[in-house]
């Protein structure tokens, strides 16, 4: 079964320490490498983005996370490697998304959180609807 | 035979549903016939970058089967 | 004057939080990139590291890493720069060393974070002492 | 002249201590002549992978001045 990927709303900091925490134990890890996105306050054509609001074809989703988390533990030498994303309207200045990775080497846990990030916003069926301070809207794209 | 569409993101504020189950007397459907239908039907715009997924395959086409699940994919904005 | 880097012991997974809450403001921010380097239990000859205790040359490692911070901030498109390493012993399993780069892009988060922990790595007077569990040690290299 | 001398890592156990200050009578004392002279004392071992800083700048070599804070420093391991 896949991981549970997705979480209603921002991503709290304290997920990311509690997770941290939960590593402490594996003494085969020396580095960590942690990607976080934050939702930026964007001005297009004079008006600022407030919130992003997040929907997802969510089971289609989570598999080709899974794949690609897959193909990351074949391609790097990891220990760990977690991933997780907010749905629904995340304000500006809030975290949606969160790459965690480890391994007992740093390049290994950098390479495989870089890929995870890429490859994630290439192929998972996310979309992002960007939310102005007027109420108007655009739906965003990764380039 | 029976299909199940599913709208995301921009098609889906266009199309003003997320989901709908559509009956279809002829059992020779494919992805393209069902993608013009579904696309006239609410006139939805941009169909170049829009990708169809079958049963949460992506790039799929040709023929439909019964009880299959279609969904229409506008580019991709997560992270 | 040089930003405050060390810490004395290992560095609670709440300081990570608490870093990231604090950047929440900033909506110019798109991307936050980690790295955390934890002290792993590798063995040696068949005995285990259960701690390594870490000395500096404090005046002269914050001066060079103020430098290496400057370069960064030259060389990539940063919002911010935290870099914090511990002194004292730590325990395997514990966080060591924590950089910390924001940018409204997440290539320049990534690289950044990159360029700064290889360059201090290389170029920062800190020396860490491997204590195995019979309390023998060994004077770490990086390489 | 008076120098401060700071030892760290594997040359600070070796040598039993982190720091002293070395009263010179000479006025004409030079990084290469201080190192002998410490290493020598200590009998510090593998002065090839030891890096010397006066006043915190690295690589240092030539004359030192009086004041001068002179480190010896093994190979780094931070991170």
């Amino acid at each position: 079964m896949p991981k549970k990927i997705f979480i209603q709303g921002a991503i709290p900091p304290e997920k990311i320490s509690d997770s941290i925490a939960k590593h402490q134990s594996k003494t085969e890890i020396g580095g960590h490498s942690i990607f976080l996105g934050q939702i930026r306050a964007d001005e297009v054509d004079g008006k600022a983005v407030t919130a992003i609001e997040y929907t997802a074809y969510e089971e289609m989703a989570e598999k080709e996370i899974d794949k690609i988390r897959e193909e990351a533990f074949e391609k790097f030498d990891l220990t760990c490697a977690h991933i997780y994303h907010s749905l629904g309207k995340i304000q500006a200045g809030e975290l949606c998304f969160f790459v965690f990775t480890s391994s007992a080497h740093r390049k290994a846990a950098r390479e495989a959180n870089q890929f995870l990030v890429d490859e994630i916003k290439e192929r998972v069926p996310i979309f992002g609807k960007e939310i102005f301070e007027d109420e108007t809207h655009q739906w965003k794209v990764n380039r | 035979m029976k299909i199940t569409i599913k709208y995301f993101g921009v098609i889906a504020e266009e199309a003003g549903k997320t989901e709908e189950v559509l009956e279809l007397d002829s059992d020779d459907i494919d992805v393209e016939f069902l993608k013009d239908h579904c696309f006239s039907k609410y006139s939805l715009s941009d169909t170049k970058s829009i990708q169809v997924a079958v049963n949460q395959n992506m790039g799929a086409s040709g023929p439909l089967q019964d009880g299959d699940e279609v969904a229409f994919l506008p580019p991709f904005s997560g992270g």
